[in-house]
């Protein structure tokens, strides 16, 4: 696994400049507790032989806004919506409500305190 | 009178020979599909625990237009082993389609909606096909009866072979067989316009089904004439047949079922009443 | 047409289905079933206890000390998982016999937790006894030494006494 | 332009196995919009393997995450923990592995072929592809002990032996199984009712699978040659054992079908090899360190891809759990391929995605 810093403000020219459609291919997304702060990761991999998964990671506070890559890759608005309402996160243009019920108590994979 | 004494045994004993046809059929899928089945009176036992369901109802038209279904269709179905006008009997079994049709609009269900829909389409799909074989019969044999048929000597299959064909293509249709089952379509939609229907008044819908057993293989049994051996070898057939095609076919969609049955059915029937009516 | 006709076949064919209560269907002869326990070979580690994901082993122990094996057969999902964790060969095992339906009256999941938390609490208060018999021991022990200190310094003045 | 309506499949609804919704807008219907609900199942199990279980214990809680796939999602969590825990497994306990994934893979693909059969309105067939499947059932009885949770896999190795009795079953079952396949694709590739059905339906090009990042035999009957066996070896050794590629070009419901039916005889294939060449080695690697840093894991489930990310702390409990299923990349491929065809072949595409949702919502 190769990993990848980021930061929210260069995540979108990042991915942009990596992603090609025909050549990787964008797994899940996911967020890892690190304390006070949280650690947000893209995870995309090749369709080549010998494979190699690459991961965009970057720390935030919580509550910060992460932006959206729906318009770089197609299909990630199933795995922003899921982080949305597993751990809490707030993501551009993402409402609560597809994984839990909209009324749900977000956040359930969180570390209880 | 001792000529109706069969006819009405049979009209009375109608929902119960039905069943019993029904429940055999079960079993003969199940051999077919290599399962061991339920038992023969597997229907009567649903119907008895279908009378024991909480009755709910969508509307009181509802339930009504059920029932209507369930009396209009024994009505038809009596009329045609009285022997009586077949274009009638023909038309009162349209009737009571019709009514099942009003039911199943009368509801909110998008799904009974769609069955709605689609039972109309399937009427539209195999009456055409049932008209021409009555104006061929009225041919054959100058009559519009259904009597005239039954104690015609020469069995009418011998005279509108082709008649015959198009109505065992039809027949699937009407009896909600693979692969013309559009309008139950239960993968679909759930059964369509029985959806809306339970406990008493699904009977009337449930019982209905086994009505249209007898009323088509009567339609079958009418190519045979008076020669009865031929009519239950007729009948037979036609029943290992509608089982074996319901068991190798898949569920065409409601446009392919249409194109079928007025491309190919009924062009059959009717290039067989302009034979019969050259001759 | 192939499928017509088979469909046909089919009628004179024996349906492929089992008529399962009344007839055995097909099992391995190390079928995953009930976990067996032979008590005389039990060393008390517990830890098939630590092992079990789902928790369907527990210990509860007396006053006395003897711990007894509680396994519920609901809870289990015979993984064997606790028979690898054994140290004693043949203590635990797993047998090929599936495990009978769970009765409601049995109660068998209110009843396993409410059992499962009676047990680790007998096991709590055994070692709060051991703690205070031991607290005990050690303070009589103290005490007994501390008396004999006593003593000895007691016989030590009175020799010194007697010898002074 | 016809009236729309509005035609919701779900959460309960007899073609369905799996409690997923979708609103289907229709214009006499043709579906022209798709919208899906695919998480009613939410069950926690991420949070529940890091929090009650240890890493030991993780293996067969995750094996609880699907009945079908119980076997990839426990290796898949089994190899990741074997990369936290810096161990390499023994040969035999890959090989055996492999085994089971494929016979998993067998009874999972004949699975889903009934279901398209049963939801194309072809209750014969789905009884038929049931009957045929049940050796499959069988076979894996016999190697895990169950039919159906197998608990194959623990970090560090697999559970059970395979029996040199159980191996001859194997052969013998398969070669047994051989003619029952080739009838099976005689009636999906020739029946006609059911390309009537089948064919031109539910179609997904090569482009919207790439973009939309399909997996699985979804993909491959496109023509996306996507497939972990063939991208990685670290864990397995997929090409040893005789793996080969299989898509079509289709993209629809019959090329599916195709795809699946031709996996199961590479799937054979790869259980014989195994069988023939199994090595002589112990089954479990001994460790008694701590998982610790962070680790992923990609796996070839019967649907497609599976993927695992852990990280570790040093304790007996684990900091974070990730379980991405297949059915969850192909949320968004299997929304858009329903435009553009009539709702009566709906059911069939639904099940030709062959979607998981316990799998996806966990």
């Amino acid at each position: 696994m190769k990993k990848i810093e980021t930061s929210l403000a260069t995540l979108k020219n990042d991915l942009a400049s990596f992603y090609n459609p025909a050549e990787h291919h964008f797994m899940v997304m996911n967020a890892v507790e690190m304390g006070e702060k949280m650690e947000v990761q893209w995870f995309f991999c090749d369709y080549a032989h010998p494979c190699e998964t690459t991961c965009f990671f970057t720390l935030i506070e919580r509550g910060e806004e992460v932006p959206s890559i729906k318009d770089i890759v197609d299909s990630a608005w199933v795995a922003e919506a899921e982080l949305v309402d597993l751990m809490n996160i707030n993501v551009e243009n993402t409402a609560k409500g597809f994984v839990l019920e909209p009324d749900f108590e977000s956040g359930p994979l969180l570390k209880k305190k | 009178m001792n000529g109706y004494l069969l006819p009405v045994l049979l009209i009375i004993l109608a929902p119960f020979i039905g069943g019993l046809v029904y429940g055999f059929e079960r079993i003969v899928k199940a051999r077919m599909q290599r399962r061991i089945g339920p038992p023969l009176l597997q229907p009567f036992y649903d119907f008895l625990k279908l009378a024991d369901k909480r009755q709910m109802i969508v509307h009181s038209a509802h339930a009504f237009l059920g029932i209507m279904h369930f009396v209009s269709l024994w009505f038809a179905l009596a009329l045609l082993l009285l022997g009586a006008d077949l274009i009638l009997v023909i038309f009162l079994h349209l009737l009571s389609s019709a009514l099942l049709i009003m039911a199943g609009f009368s509801t909110r269900s998008i799904f009974s909606h769609l069955g709605a829909n689609r039972t109309a389409l399937s009427i539209l799909a195999y009456e055409p096909v049932l008209i021409i074989i009555a104006v061929s019969l009225f041919i054959n044999t100058g009559s519009f009866d259904a009597a005239a048929a039954f104690t015609s000597e020469e069995p009418l299959l011998f005279k509108m072979p082709l008649a015959f064909v198009a109505l065992l293509l039809v027949l699937p249709i009407k009896l909600k067989k693979s692969p013309f089952d559009v309008a139950e379509a239960h993968q679909e939609i759930t059964g369509g316009v029985e959806l809306e229907f339970s406990g008493l008044f699904f009977e009337a819908v449930y019982t209905a089904k086994w009505l249209d057993y007898i009323f088509c293989y009567t339609l079958v049994f009418l190519f045979a004439g008076s020669n009865i051996l031929l009519g239950i070898g007729l009948v037979a057939g036609t029943f290992l047949y509608l089982n074996a095609l319901d068991n190798s076919t898949a569920r065409v969609n409601y446009k392919q079922m249409l194109r079928f049955s007025l491309g190919i059915a009924f062009t059959l029937a009717f290039i067989n009443l302009l034979i019969n009516s050259l001759t | 047409m192939n499928t017509f006709f088979s469909a046909i076949g089919n009628l004179f064919k024996e349906p492929v289905t089992t008529k399962y209560p009344f007839e055995p269907t097909y099992k391995p002869d190390d079928y995953r079933g009930l976990i067996g326990f032979e008590e005389s070979l039990c060393i008390w580690c517990r830890r098939c206890e630590l092992a079990c994901p789902p928790g369907a082993i527990v210990f509860s122990q007396d006053m006395e000390g003897k711990q007894t094996y509680h396994y519920n057969r609901a809870v289990c999902i015979y993984c064997g998982e606790c028979v690898r964790a054994c140290p004693k060969e043949g203590a635990l095992f797993q047998t090929a016999e599936p495990a009978p339906c769970a009765l409601k009256e049995e109660n068998i999941n209110n009843g396993w937790n409410q059992l499962f938390d009676e047990a680790l609490d007998s096991r709590e208060k055994f070692a709060a006894e051991k703690k205070r018999k031991a607290a005990e021991k050690a303070a009589a022990d103290k005490a007994a030494a501390a008396a004999k200190k006593a003593a000895e310094e007691q016989a030590g003045t009175n020799n010194e006494t007697s010898a002074g | 332009m016809g009236k729309q309506y509005e035609i919701p499949v779900g959460a309960q609804h007899i073609s369905l196995l799996e409690p997923l919704h979708f609103r289907f807008t229709t214009e006499n219907e043709k579906i022209v919009k798709t919208d899906a609900n695919v998480f009613y199942v939410h069950r926690g199990i991420e949070q529940a393997c890091c929090s009650k279980f240890k890493f030991r214990q993780v293996s067969f809680v995750v094996g609880r995450v699907c009945g079908l796939c119980s076997i990839s999602h426990t290796t898949a969590y089994s190899q990741v923990a074997e990369k936290l825990l810096k161990i390499e497994i023994p040969r035999r306990a890959k090989y055996l592995r492999m085994l089971v994934i494929e016979l998993d893979r067998i009874h999972s693909h004949l699975l889903c072929l009934s279901h398209v059969a049963e939801n194309s309105g072809f209750e014969a067939l789905f009884m038929k592809t049931m009957q045929y499947r049940e050796f499959s059932m069988e076979l894996l009885e016999a190697v895990c002990g169950n039919r159906i949770q197998y608990d194959f896999s623990i970090v560090g190795g697999v559970t059970r032996d395979l029996k040199p009795e159980v191996a001859d079953m194997i052969l013998k079952r398969l070669d047994h199984f051989m003619p029952q396949l080739e009838e099976l694709i005689g009636i999906y590739k020739n029946n006609w009712t059911l390309s009537l059905k089948n064919k031109g339906v539910g179609r997904i090009s090569k482009e919207d699978a790439m973009r939309l990042n399909v997996v699985g035999p979804f993909a491959r009957a496109a023509g996306l040659a996507v497939d972990v066996r063939n991208e990685t070896e670290d864990l397995l050794p997929w090409k040893e054992v005789g793996y080969e590629m299989i898509t079509d070009t289709a993209g629809d419901v019959h090329a599916r079908n195709m795809v699946r039916l031709r996996e199961i005889e590479v799937s054979i294939r790869i259980i014989r090899n195994v069988i023939a060449g199994l090595p002589e080695s112990d089954l479990v690697t001994e460790t008694k360190a701590f998982p610790e840093g962070e680790a992923t894991v990609r796996l070839e489930a019967p649907r497609g891809e599976l993927f695992y990310y852990a990280k570790g702390n040093k304790t007996q409990v684990l900091e974070r759990l990730k379980i991405k299923a297949p059915t969850f990349s192909n949320v968004a491929g299997m929304v858009h391929a329903f435009t553009n065809n009539e709702y009566a072949s709906a059911p069939a595409i639904i099940a030709s995605y062959d979607p998981c949702l316990s799998c996806t919502a966990r």
